[in-house]
């Protein structure tokens, strides 16, 4: 986790299991500036690790598009945990 | 034509948007709630999405199928919310010149779909138990 | 559901007759009188048809469908007559536990059709001429 | 052909543009017996050398189903004249 300058403020969207597991649909959060994907993964595990198994097959998305681990997160940005989907 | 629904999935108007007199092939794929899933029997369904990703993906994934093959209208309606035994839960069609590129792209999408589109099933069994499918 | 017909093909009848419950994928494939073939253009066809014949290919070709491959019902219907632009010519339908399957046996079934059936094509164009298509 | 010890009565039935050349949709004819479909063939040409080119190409089928060329033609069997197919 960088010790960054300032905090920023985004949303996250729970799905699927996530959101049972979450028990809610979306949560706000201040998180450090700068933060990357996989950082705030880190740190949501550290919050919640009741969502250790399911997160580790999940993808993240930012602004519903997928991001890779080391894509930075901006201010206001939404980020969706994506488990494995099953449409169809 | 690309949607996601709370509603009954109306397959003739996929047909009908797809249907042309440029394109002699026209191939529609319903995907309907079936008995059983992995050998346990299921009652119902219910799907959820993130919706505005899902309906991105739904075109991203319909415009890669006319840049693969040549066709020419792609459909695609996904179904959300409470579905019962029978009921269709994803409607693809996609008409050609040819038929192969009209069964390839139909087929194609629906791969797609099912590989990348933010959209769970949960499966409700007739024990009350239910499960959010989630693929390895 | 293997039928000959002159009138109107009711692509709903093969839907309805190929969805089931225990079948969570029904591919449809439609083939219509299209503007164009062979780069030149068509304004209407007729098709005729050796009946019995064409019937019992029709069947035999389904069985094998069936025998290839795990699907649970197949229709297969053919018009014959004088089909105007964007009318159907042909109707199949199949249904199957897994959409893989539906895909193929419905895509195996045009292709045999187009091969061994004895029906035959006469093109008619905007300049009067008509021709009967017999492919090399 | 062979000079069978009698006739045999057949149905030639045409489609398609054998149909348009012909000008008929079927034409009675007596053979000699134990006739093969490819001798059958061999006798129409020669009194219908007009088909020569979609007969070139064409199966023939008896009652019904497809028949090697020597396959034998019975009292009142129905022989088709198969063109290439085009439906669809």
């Amino acid at each position: 986790m960088p010790a960054g300058n300032r905090l920023i403020k985004i949303r996250i969207l729970f799905f699927a299991s996530v959101r049972e597991i979450m028990g809610k649909e979306e949560l706000d959060m201040d998180i450090p500036d700068e933060c990357s994907s996989g950082e705030l993964r880190s740190l949501l595990l550290k919050n919640h690790p009741e969502l250790s198994k399911i997160i580790s097959s999940s993808r993240f998305a930012i602004n519903a598009s997928f991001a890779d681990w080391d894509q930075k997160i901006c201010e206001n940005d939404v980020i969706a945990v994506v488990p494995p989907v099953s449409g169809g | 034509m690309i949607e996601i629904t709370h509603q009954t999935i109306e397959h003739e108007k996929l047909l009908e948007f797809c249907r042309n007199h440029q394109y002699g092939a026209v191939v529609l794929f319903l995907g309907t709630v079936r008995d059983f899933s992995d050998g346990m029997p299921s009652q119902s369904l219910d799907y959820q999405a993130y919706e505005p990703m899902a309906i991105k993906c739904m075109e991203e994934i319909c415009q890669k199928a006319k840049s693969l093959w040549s066709v020419g209208k792609i459909a695609l309606v996904h179904r959300l919310g409470h579905l019962e035994l029978g009921e269709t839960s994803v409607a693809v069609c996609a008409s050609s010149a040819h038929r192969t590129e009209a069964f390839q792209a139909c087929q194609y999408v629906m791969e797609e779909l099912k590989k990348h589109v933010p959209i769970w099933k949960k499966e409700n069994r007739p024990d009350g138990k239910s499960n959010w499918t989630h693929p390895e």
